[in-house]
C-alpha cells in the first residue's frame, strides 16, 4: 500500500502524461494505416481491389459520366466508404499499381454527423451494383 | 414464508463489463448460491461467413474481427491452418515476426486484464496506472503494425510488413519500461493489503476441478495446471526464444494475476531475444494454389487454447472453419467458481477471467 | 449573518471542494483531469436534462434528503447539540435509504442495504465522538466547543477513529462499499435522473462539508489549526483513496467498528481518568 | 492428429474407455456438414503437455438422429453441445436450443442445408 | 459569467453499449479514458447509467439478440442524448456486413448522431467525434428549451415509456435493402 | 384519594359491566369507561401538586391475605393440573415463603397508598394508551371465532388487568406489590392461555413460571426487608437504605428485570405473541413489562454505586444484545417484542442512573415507547386480520394497498428512533446522562457503547421492515383495501397522542424549538409534497435492469445469528444478574 501512496503522491508533482489531444495534435507515424486514397488516373479497372475488400466497401459503380480512362470499359466510378472499411489494407496488397492507383494514406478518417447520410447513400450503390 | 434469495443480474449492460453477457445470481444476501448465464449475445455468425461470404484468403481479416484482443493469434491460427493445407515453408524471419506480435499482443492483453480486474475491485488507481504503462506497449504496437488494436500483420505466407531498427530499439526500450513496472504492479499485488482482501482466496479454482472441468489459459495455470499450447506446438519456434510455463497453485484471483504478470515477463524476455536473433531473409512467400484437406492448428492466445479447424475443398470458398476459443472453453469452470462467493466480487472475478465473449459467440 | 451566509453557500463550497478533490485524484493518477468547476457544470448541465422518475415517493426521499442534510450543516454552522446534529444527519440518511428501497431495482435495494450496514459502522463512533466533545466541554453544544481549545490532543485516538469513517461518508476507497459503481452501478442513486439526480449529486456536496465541519471541531477555536486540519486530512483522505482497493461491506464492518470502537472506548475511559 | 471413426451408439463408451481427464483434454464437439443431408460430429481431444497429439473422434449421422451426452463424463462438454444443437439444428440429449440464436434468428445456419 | 449555455456542453457523461462488436473498439474507449487520453478533461464520466447520462456510445455492428437491449437502453436516457457510433461496425455493419445474425450498424435501430470510422478507432477518433457529440448535444439542449420542459407531456400510453413494443417499432424505420 | 379509588374500583365494575346486553350495548358502555377513565387520569396529572400518602383499612389487608393464598393456590392447581413441574415447583416455593412473610410482623409502618409524579404519569399511560387498545379490541375479538361470552371475558380481562395496573402504581406497600404482581402474572397468564390450543397453553405455563421467578424475588426481598430494615414499605426501606444491605433492592431490581422480561427472561414475552394481538399490543405498552421500569424508577435512590452501575450495565446490555438478536427475526411480532424488551432495558438502565435527567428520560421512553408500540402492535394486528401477512418478507410494497397502515408503520417507527419525536427525545437524554456518568466512573463507557450500538442496531431493524413497504412498481395499479374505521380511529387517535407529546417536550424544552420543528417540517413536507402530486406529468420510465426485461425478485438482507451468538448473549446477561446478586451480598 505504501509504494501506491508514495506513486500516488509523486505523480502529484510530475507532469502528468495526458496529452492534451485536440489542442495538441498527434503526429501519425507514416506507416499508420488510415484511408485508403485513390489515383483515378492510374487505376487499370481490374477490380482487384473491389474483390479483394471483405467488407466491400470499394465499389465500381456505372456512372452516366464515368471518369475519362481508356481502361474503363465499362463506365464505371470508384466509390469508397470510409465508415465500411476496416482499413486491413488488403485492397492496396491486391493492387496491381500499388502506390499510383490505390495506396494507403495515413489520415484518420474524418467524423460523420446524421446529415452525411453514411449509409443512405451507399445503399443506393450497392443496389446499383446489385442490378449491374 | 417467502424465499429469501435476491436474483442479481450482471449483465448484459453493466458499467463492469466491456461486452454483453448476462449473469443472473441467485444469491442468499449477497452469497452467491446459483449462476445462471447467457454469453450468446456477440453472435454474429462468423463461421457461416467464413464458408459462404469470403474468399479463404480474405478470411484472415476476418477472423481477426472475431476478437481485437487475440485478433492476432486468430489471424495466425487461420493463416497457419491455410499454410499447412498448401502445404508451404514460410520464412524463419517471419515466424519470428509473428511471435513477436503474438507477444506483445500477449503483453498488452494481460496488462489490460490486470488493470480491469483492479478497476473492478474498486482500485481506480491501480486501473490508470496500468492503462497508461499499457500505452507504452500500444505505442509499439502502431509503429510495428500500423495500428493500434487490429493489426492486420500476418497474411498466407508470411508478415506483412517488415521491420527497422528504429523500430527494434523502440521496443526494446519500451519494453524494459514495462518490465520495470511489472516488477511494480508484482509488489503491489502482494503488499496491497485491501486488494489482498479483494483477491487472496477469493474465487479460487482447485487443480481437480481445473482438470474436470478442463480449464485452460492463465485461469488453468494458476490452479497448477500445466497447459500452455506454446509448450506443445512445434510450429513456431518458441522454446528457442525463451518460453517458459508460467505457473501458480492456489488458483484464486490473485494467483491468476500473477501467473499474468509472470507471463508478461517472459514475454518480454522473448521479445528481447527474438530482436536479438531475428534471422536474415525475406518475410513473405507466396504460396500458390487452393487450400484442401483438414487441419487443425491451435496456439496460445493470451486467454488460453484458440483452436481452428478447416477443411478445404480444392477451391476459393472453404468448407468448413470452426473456431474454438478460449473463453468458449472455460465457461463451465466460470459459472463453477462464482458459486459460493460474494456478490461484491463478482465484478473482479469476472474480470480475472478475463473473458471475451465475442470470441466465445463468434 | 455570516453564518446565513454560510448556510446558504454551503452547497458551492461543498462543489468546490468536489471539484478540488476530482482534479486532485487525476492528477494522483497520472492524468490532467477536469476543471475545477467541472462539478458546477455538471450542475447546469442536470438542471437542462428532462427528467425521468420512477415513482413520486421515490423522487420526493430523494430531494428530503438534501433537504435535510443542508438542515444539518445549518445546524452546526449555527452552533447548536453536536448529538443531535448526528441524530438529524442519520435521519437524512434514512430518507436517503428508503428513497433506494422504494423502486424496485435490484442495485438500487443493494445500495440502500449497504448503506444501513454503513450507519451500523460508523453511527456508534459519531455518538462516541459527541460524547468525548461532552466530557471535554461539558457540553454537547456545537458553539460551546468551538470556543473551547482545540481538542486534538485529548481527543486523538477518536479523531483516529473519525478519520477511518471519513472514506465511507464520502465514498472513497477503500470503503465505499455502498456506492461500488463496478458492482451496483452507483447503489442507491441509480435510478435519480436530471434535476432529482442534481439533488443528489449536491447532497454529495454536502456530506463533505458535513463531514470536515465535524473535523474543524477538533480545532476548537483554532482556526488556523483548522484549516490545517482540512488540508492535511483532505490530502490523506484522497491520498488512501488512490491507493487501495474496494474492501466488501461485512471487511468494512469488522475493521471500522473493531478498530474505532476500541480507539473511542479507550480515549473515553483515558478522558475520565484525566 | 488421428481421426477414429465410431458407431453413434458406441460414443460414449468409446469416450468413457479413452478419457482419461489427468492426461486428456477436450477440446470441444464439431460438425461437418457433409453431402446428401449427413452430419459429421467430431470430438477433438488433446493431450496435456504433448507435441500436438490430437485425437478426433467422429461419427457420421443423419440430421434426425440424437446424440448421446457426454456431460456425465466431460461436464465441461455442455457448452460445445449446446452450440452444436444451434448451429446445426440436431439434437443432443439434454442440450437446449438457443445458446446464441433467438427464435427470429437463421436457425441451423451451418447445417449446410440452409440458403 | 453565469452564462449558462457556455457550461451546459462541458459535462457529458457516457454510457457505454456493446452492441456485438469484436472488443477491439471497447478496449479503445476504456484506453480513451486512460490517463494518456484522459476523457475526463472534457467531464466525462463513465456512469454506466443511461438515466444519468447523454452520450450513448455504441459499438459493434448489433446482433440480434442485443437489439432490444439497445434500444431499451436508449429509451432510458433522458433527452437531450446524443448516439455517438464507435468503429466501421457500429456505422455500417463493417467487416460484420449481411452476415446473418447482425442489423449492419447501429441506425437501423436508433438515430445516430455521430459516426466514428476505424477498426479499431483510435483513441484520438474518439475524442474527434465525442467533441463533435459535444456540439451536437448543446444544439439538441437548445432546441428542448421550453419551459416546463421537465414536464412534458409524455409521449406514450399512462405516462410510462414503454420499452418492447415500441423498440421493435423503431426497428422498422430502415428497411435493410 | 378519591380519584384513585375510582381508577382502581371503576374498572373492575366495568369488567363486571361489559357482560350485560348486546354487542353493540357492550361497545357503547367499554367506551365511555374508556373515555371516563382517561379524563379521570388527566384531571389527575393538572390537579397534581404534592404526593399523596395514606393507609387502607385493616380489613383489605385480610381480604389481600384471602386473594393472595387463592392465586398462590390456583398457581398450584394449574400446575398440577397441567402437570408442570416449574409451575408447581414456584407455586410451592412461594406459598412456603408467602407463610414465613405471614410470620414476621415488621413494625416499621406506612401509607399503603402512595402516589408521587412517577406513578401520576404511569396512570396516564395505563388508562388512555391501554384504554385505546381496548376500543381497537371491541373490533379485533369480534374478527374471532369465540363465544360472545368468551369474548366479553376477553374485554372484561382487559379492564381487570387496568384495574390492577392502576393499584400498582399507587401502592406502597410491597405486600399488596406482591399481590398485584401475582394478579399481573395470573392476567397475564389466562390472556396468553385465552386461544387455548396447546402452543398457547404451553407459552402460558411458561409465562406463569418464569413471572413466578419475580415473585419469589420479591418475597424473598419481603423476608430480608423485614429482618434488616423491619419494614414492608417502600418510602421506608428506600429512605433507610444502607449501601451495605442492599439486597432487598437488589431482589427487587431481579422481580423488575424478570417483568421486563430481559434476557435472560426473554421467553415468555415472546411466547405471548400467540395470544390475539390486542393482548400483545396491551402486554408490550401500557401494562405488565412497565411494572419493570416502574419499580425500578422507585428504588433508584436507594442504589449504590456498584448496584446502580451494575444494573446499568445489564440494561444497557439488554437493550444491545435484544436489538441484536431481533436483527435475525422475521416474524413482525416478534421484531416487535424483542425490541420492547430492548428499550425495557434501556428503561431500565436510566432508571438505575438514577440522576433527575434520566429520570426524566426515563419517564418520556416509558410514555413514547407506550404510545408507539401500541401504534405498531394495532398495526400488526390489521396486517394479521386484513392481509393475513405475519411475516417481513412478505409485506414487500404493500404502500401499493394500504398506504394508510404503512404511514402508521413508518410513524410508529420514526417515532421510536427519529427526531422530533419522543422516543428520540428520550434517547437523546439517555446518551446526556451515561455521558455525565462516564465523568465519574470510566465503566460506564461500556454503558455508552451497548447503547451506541444497540441504537443503531435497532435503527437498522426498523427501517429494515420500513423499507420493505415501500418497493412501489412503476405501474402497478394499486389495488386499496378496506379498513374497519374501529382500527383506524385507535391508530389515529395515537398519532395525535404523539404529536401532543411533540408539543409537551416542546413546552418543557427538552429541545430547542428550532430542533423539534425542522425535523417535523421535513417530515411533514413529504405528504405534502405529494398531495400537491408534482409529478403526475414527468416522464415515467421502467427501473434499470442492466437492459434486461425478466422480473427482479427483491428479498431484505437478513441476519443469520448463529445460535451460539444467542447463548453466549443470554449467558452473558444471566451472569450480570448473578453479579449483582453475589456482588451484594458480598
Ligand atoms: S483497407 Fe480493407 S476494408 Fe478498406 S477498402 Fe481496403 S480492403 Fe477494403
Ligand atoms: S486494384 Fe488497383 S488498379 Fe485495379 S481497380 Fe482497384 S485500384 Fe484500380
Ligand atoms: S477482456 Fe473482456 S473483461 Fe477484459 S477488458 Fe476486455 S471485455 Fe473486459
Ligand atoms: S478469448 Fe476470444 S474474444 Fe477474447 S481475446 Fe481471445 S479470441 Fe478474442
Ligand atoms: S466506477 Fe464510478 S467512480 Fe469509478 S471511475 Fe467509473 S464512474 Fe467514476
Ligand atoms: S436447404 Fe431447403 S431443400 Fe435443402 S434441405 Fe434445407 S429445406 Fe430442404
Ligand atoms: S434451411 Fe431452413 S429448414 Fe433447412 S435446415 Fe436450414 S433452417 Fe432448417
Ligand atoms: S470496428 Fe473493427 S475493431 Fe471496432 S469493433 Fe468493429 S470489428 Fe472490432
Amino acid at each position: 500500500m505504501f509504494t501506491s501512496l508514495i506513486k500516488a503522491f509523486t505523480n502529484l508533482f510530475k507532469k502528468p502524461q495526458t496529452i492534451d489531444y485536440p489542442l495538441t495534435p498527434i503526429l501519425k507515424d507514416k506507416e499508420y494505416r488510415g484511408l485508403i486514397e485513390y489515383g483515378e488516373a492510374s487505376c487499370i479497372y481490374c477490380l482487384k481491389c473491389e474483390k479483394a475488400c471483405p467488407p466491400g466497401s470499394i465499389l465500381f459503380v456505372p456512372v452516366e459520366n464515368p471518369p475519362e480512362n481508356e481502361k474503363n470499359k465499362k463506365g464505371l466510378q470508384y466509390h469508397y466508404n470510409p465508415y465500411l472499411c476496416i482499413y486491413c489494407g488488403e485492397c492496396v496488397r491486391a493492387c496491381p499499381k500499388p502506390d499510383e492507383a490505390l495506396w494507403q494514406s495515413n489520415k484518420k478518417p474524418s467524423i460523420a454527423i446524421k446529415s452525411d447520410k453514411v449509409n443512405e447513400d451507399w445503399f443506393v450503390l450497392e443496389k446499383l451494383k446489385k442490378e449491374e | 414464508m417467502s424465499k429469501k434469495t435476491i436474483n442479481i443480474p450482471l449483465g448484459s449492460q453493466h458499467i463492469s463489463l466491456l461486452e454483453p453477457v448476462r449473469f443472473k445470481f441467485e444469491c442468499e444476501n449477497e452469497k452467491i448460491i446459483t449462476v445462471d448465464s447467457d454469453v450468446g449475445f456477440v453472435h454474429r455468425g462468423i463461421e457461416r461467413a467464413c464458408t459462404t461470404k469470403f474468399k479463404f484468403d480474405a478470411i484472415g481479416y476476418v477472423v481477426a474481427r472475431v476478437c481485437g484482443l487475440c485478433a492476432i493469434t486468430h489471424s495466425l491460427s487461420y493463416t497457419a491452418a491455410i499454410e499447412k493445407l498448401l502445404g508451404g515453408e514460410i520464412t524463419a524471419k517471419s515466424k519470428y515476426l509473428r511471435i513477436l506480435l503474438l507477444e506483445l499482443d500477449r503483453i498488452h492483453s494481460h496488462m489490460l486484464c490486470l488493470s480491469h480486474t483492479c478497476e473492478n475491485a474498486g482500485f481506480e488507481a491501480m486501473f490508470m496506472r496500468i492503462m497508461g504503462d499499457r500505452e507504452l506497449v500500444m505505442e509499439i504496437q502502431e509503429l510495428l503494425t500500423g495500428n493500434r488494436i487490429q493489426f492486420d500483420y500476418i497474411s498466407i505466407g508470411g508478415v506483412n510488413r517488415d521491420i527497422s531498427s528504429e523500430i527494434s530499439k523502440k521496443i526494446i526500450a519500451n519494453l524494459y519500461e514495462v518490465k520495470q513496472r511489472a516488477l511494480g504492479y508484482m509488489d503491489e499485488f502482494t503488499n496491497n493489503w485491501s486488494l489482498s482482501l479483494k483477491f487472496k482466496g477469493i474465487g479460487a479454482l482447485s487443480l481437480d476441478d481445473a482438470y474436470m472441468l478442463n480449464a485452460i489459459g492463465p485461469l488453468a495455470r494458476a490452479s497448477g495446471l500445466n497447459i500452455d499450447v506454446r509448450n506443445e506446438i512445434e510450429y513456431l519456434p518458441f522454446d528457442e526464444v525463451g518460453f517458459k510455463m508460467q505457473t501458480h497453485r492456489d488458483g484464486d484471483i490473485n494467483a491468476r494475476n500473477l501467473v499474468r504478470l509472470n507471463e508478461i515477463i517472459n514475454s518480454i524476455e522473448m521479445c528481447n531475444n527474438i530482436l536479438e536473433g531475428l534471422p536474415e531473409g525475406a518475410i513473405f512467400t507466396k504460396l500458390k494454389g487452393k487450400p484442401k484437406g483438414e487441419a487443425v492448428i491451435r496456439f496460445e492466445a493470451p486467454r488460453g487454447e484458440l483452436m481452428y479447424y478447416v477443411k478445404g475443398n480444392g477451391t476459393a470458398m472453404l468448407e468448413r472453419v470452426r473456431i474454438k476459443t478460449p473463453t468458449f472453453s472455460c465457461i463451465p469452470a466460470f459459472s463453477h467458481i462464482f458459486v459460493g462467493e460474494n456478490y461484491a466480487d463478482a465484478p473482479a472475478i469476472l474480470a480475472s477471467f478475463d473473458p471475451c465473449l465475442s470470441c466465445t459467440a463468434k | 449573518m455570516i453564518e446565513i451566509l454560510l448556510i446558504v453557500c454551503a452547497p458551492l463550497i461543498g462543489g468546490l471542494i468536489y471539484g478540488l478533490e476530482r482534479k486532485m485524484r487525476a492528477r494522483m493518477q497520472n492524468r490532467q483531469g477536469p476543471p475545477l468547476l467541472q462539478p458546477f457544470y455538471d450542475m447546469w448541465k442536470l438542471i437542462d436534462k428532462q427528467a425521468f422518475i420512477i415513482n413520486p415517493y421515490h423522487t420526493i426521499l430523494g430531494m428530503m434528503h438534501f433537504i435535510s442534510l443542508w438542515m444539518v450543516v445549518a445546524f452546526i454552522i449555527l452552533g447548536e447539540n453536536l448529538l443531535y446534529v448526528i441524530f438529524l444527519h442519520l435521519l437524512s440518511s434514512i430518507f436517503l435509504i428508503l428513497a433506494g428501497f422504494s423502486v424496485k431495482s435490484i442495485y438500487s435495494h443493494i445500495g440502500s442495504n449497504r448503506e444501513l450496514l454503513a450507519i451500523l459502522a460508523y453511527e456508534p463512533i459519531l455518538i462516541m465522538l459527541g460524547v468525548g466533545f461532552f466530557i471535554l466541554n461539558g457540553s454537547f453544544d456545537i458553539s460551546v466547543i468551538r470556543e473551547n481549545s482545540p481538542a486534538l490532543a485529548s481527543l486523538f485516538l477518536l479523531f483516529l477513529a473519525f478519520l477511518m469513517l471519513i472514506p465511507i461518508k464520502l465514498k472513497k476507497s477503500p470503503f465505499d462499499a455502498s456506492e461500488a459503481h463496478q458492482e451496483i452501478v452507483g447503489g442507491v442513486e441509480i435510478e435519480f435522473s436530471g434535476v432529482f439526480f442534481e439533488f443528489l449529486y449536491m447532497a454529495k456536496w454536502l456530506e463533505y462539508i458535513f463531514i470536515y465541519l465535524l473535523l474543524m471541531l477538533f480545532a476548537g477555536d483554532n482556526i488556523l489549526l483548522g484549516t490545517g486540519l482540512f488540508a492535511i486530512v483532505f490530502f490523506l483522505v484522497n491520498l488512501v483513496d488512490n491507493a487501495t482497493a474496494r474492501i466488501k461491506m461485512s471487511h468494512l464492518l469488522k475493521i471500522v467498528l473493531g478498530i474505532g470502537l476500541t480507539l473511542g472506548m479507550c480515549n473515553l475511559i483515558g478522558l475520565s481518568y484525566v | 492428429m488421428k481421426k477414429i471413426k465410431v458407431s453413434l451408439e458406441d460414443i460414449t463408451n468409446e469416450i468413457q474407455g479413452f478419457y482419461d481427464y489427468k492426461k486428456w483434454h477436450f477440446l470441444t464437439l464439431n460438425g461437418l456438414a457433409l453431402e446428401d443431408n449427413k452430419l459429421e460430429v467430431q470430438w477433438i481431444f488433446s493431450k496435456y503437455e504433448a507435441l500436438d497429439e490430437i485425437v478426433i473422434y467422429y461419427a457420421e449421422i443423419e440430421y434426425k438422429d440424437i446424440i448421446a451426452s457426454i456431460v456425465d463424463i466431460i461436464p465441461s462438454a455442455i457448452i460445445s453441445q449446446r452450440e452444436l444443437v444451434d448451429m446445426f439444428g440436431v439434437q443432443v440429449e439434454g442440450s437446449s436450443k438457443g445458446l446464441y440464436l433467438d427464435e427470429d434468428s437463421l436457425q441451423a445456419p451451418l447445417s449446410g442445408c440452409s440458403i | 459569467m453565469f452564462n449558462l449555455k457556455k457550461y451546459r456542453k462541458k459535462s457529458p457523461w457516457i454510457l457505454h453499449y456493446n452492441a456485438g462488436s469484436c472488443n477491439g473498439c471497447d478496449i479503445e474507449i476504456l484506453a480513451s479514458l486512460a490517463p494518456k487520453y484522459d476523457l475526463e478533461r472534457f467531464g466525462v464520466v463513465n456512469t454506466g447509467n443511461p438515466k444519468q447520462s447523454d452520450i450513448f456510445l455504441v459499438t459493434g455492428p448489433v446482433t440480434l439478440r442485443s437489439r432490444e437491449r439497445l434500444v431499451e437502453l436508449y429509451m432510458q436516457m433522458p433527452e437531450p442524448k446524443v448516439v455517438v457510433a464507435v468503429g466501421s461496425c457500429s456505422c455500417t455493419g463493417g467487416v460484420f456486413r449481411d452476415m446473418y445474425n447482425v442489423e449492419d450498424g447501429v441506425d437501423r435501430y436508433i438515430p445516430v448522431d455521430v459516426y466514428i470510422p476505424g477498426c479499431a478507432v483510435s483513441p484520438e477518433l474518439i475524442i474527434d467525434g465525442l467533441v463533435q457529440g459535444l456540439e451536437i448535444l448543446e444544439q439538441k439542449t437548445k432546441e428542448m428549451e421550453k419551459p416546463l420542459k421537465l414536464f412534458k407531456e409524455s409521449t406514450c400510453e399512462e405516462g410510462i415509456v414503454n420499452r418492447r413494443d415500441t423498440a421493435l417499432k423503431v426497428g422498422k424505420i430502415d428497411e435493410k435493402n | 384519594m378519591s380519584i384513585y379509588s375510582t381508577l382502581i374500583a371503576a374498572p373492575l365494575l366495568f369488567a363486571v359491566l361489559v357482560f350485560v346486553g348486546t354487542r353493540r350495548v357492550r361497545d357503547v358502555l367499554s367506551a365511555i369507561f374508556i373515555v371516563i377513565l382517561g379524563a379521570l387520569s388527566l384531571s389527575n396529572i393538572f390537579s397534581f401538586n404534592a404526593p399523596l400518602e395514606m393507609s387502607l383499612p385493616e380489613t383489605f389487608h385480610v381480604l389481600f391475605i384471602l386473594i393472595d393464598v387463592a392465586v398462590l393456590a390456583y398457581f398450584l392447581w394449574q400446575g398440577a393440573l397441567l402437570k408442570h413441574a416449574y409451575v408447581i415447583f414456584f407455586a410451592l416455593v412461594q406459598i412456603l415463603l408467602y407463610g414465613a412473610v405471614m410470620f414476621l410482623s415488621p413494625s416499621i409502618v406506612s401509607g399503603d397508598i402512595f402516589v408521587d409524579d412517577i406513578s401520576a404519569v404511569m396512570l396516564l399511560v395505563i388508562n388512555i394508551v391501554g384504554g385505546i387498545i381496548i376500543v381497537y379490541a371491541l373490533e379485533y375479538i369480534e374478527n374471532e371465532e369465540f363465544t360472545s361470552l368468551k369474548k366479553n371475558g376477553f374485554i372484561a380481562m382487559l379492564f381487570f388487568f387496568l384495574a390492577v395496573m392502576n393499584f400498582i402504581v399507587c401502592t406502597n406497600n410491597i405486600e399488596i406489590f406482591f399481590l398485584l404482581f401475582e394478579l399481573t402474572t395470573l392476567c397475564s397468564y389466562i390472556l396468553i392461555a385465552y386461544r387455548g390450543d396447546a402452543l398457547s397453553r404451553k407459552n402460558a405455563l411458561q409465562a406463569l413460571w418464569m413471572n413466578q421467578i419475580g415473585g419469589i424475588a420479591i418475597l424473598a426481598a419481603l423476608i430480608f426487608s423485614i429482618l434488616q430494615y423491619d419494614t414492608v414499605y417502600f418510602d421506608v426501606l428506600i429512605a433507610n437504605s444502607n449501601p451495605l444491605y442492599l439486597l432487598p433492592i437488589v431482589l427487587l431490581a431481579i422481580a423488575a428485570f424478570v417483568k421486563g422480561a430481559s434476557i435472560p427472561f426473554d421467553k415468555w414475552l415472546l411466547g405471548a405473541m400467540v395470544a390475539p394481538t390486542p393482548v400483545s399490543a396491551i402486554l408490550h405498552s401500557a401494562t405488565m413489562v412497565k411494572i419493570a421500569p416502574y419499580l425500578m424508577l422507585k428504588l433508584a435512590p436507594a442504589m449504590s454505586g456498584f448496584v446502580s452501575l451494575t444494573i446499568t450495565l445489564i440494561g444497557t446490555f439488554v437493550f444491545f444484545s435484544a436489538s441484536l438478536l431481533a436483527l435475525s427475526k422475521d416474524y413482525f411480532k416478534e421484531i416487535l417484542g424483542l425490541s420492547t424488551i430492548a428499550l425495557l432495558g434501556l428503561m431500565m438502565a436510566l432508571a438505575a442512573i438514577g440522576t433527575p435527567e434520566a429520570v426524566t428520560a426515563c419517564l418520556v421512553l416509558i410514555v413514547f415507547h407506550a404510545i408507539s408500540k401500541a401504534l405498531l402492535f394495532l398495526q400488526a394486528g390489521i396486517l394479521e386480520k386484513n392481509f393475513h401477512l405475519k411475516y417481513v418478507d412478505d409485506i414487500n410494497g404493500l404502500v401499493n394497498h394500504a398506504p394508510l397502515v404503512v404511514f402508521f408503520i413508518v410513524i410508529g417507527f420514526a417515532s421510536l428512533t427519529l427526531p422530533p419525536f419522543g422516543a428520540f427525545i428520550a434517547k437523546f437524554m439517555a446518551i446526556e446522562s451515561i455521558a455525565g456518568e462516564i465523568i465519574h466512573n470510566p465503566l460506564y463507557a461500556f454503558a455508552l457503547i451497548f447503547l451506541a450500538l444497540g441504537s443503531v442496531f435497532l435503527t437498522l431493524l426498523y427501517f429494515k421492515v420500513v423499507t420493505k413497504l415501500f418497493a412501489k412498481d412503476a405501474d402497478v395499479k394499486s389495488r386499496h383495501v378496506e379498513i374497519s374505521k374501529f382500527y383506524t380511529i385507535p391508530s389515529f387517535l395515537l398519532v395525535f397522542l404523539l404529536l401532543i407529546g411533540m408539543y409537551i417536550s416542546f413546552e418543557r424544552a427538552f429541545l430547542s424549538s428550532l430542533e423539534i420543528v425542522v425535523p417535523l417540517v421535513l417530515i411533514a413536507l413529504i405528504p405534502a409534497l405529494f398531495s400537491l402530486l408534482l409529478f403526475k406529468k414527468a416522464h415515467r420510465v421502467k427501473e434499470y435492469n442492466c437492459g434486461e426485461k425478466d422480473d427482479i425478485q427483491l428479498s431484505m438482507y437478513y441476519f443469520h445469528m448463529p445460535r451460539r451468538v444467542q447463548i453466549t448473549l443470554t449467558i452473558l446477561a444471566t451472569l450480570g444478574m448473578w453479579i449483582l446478586l453475589l456482588g451484594t451480598i458480598v
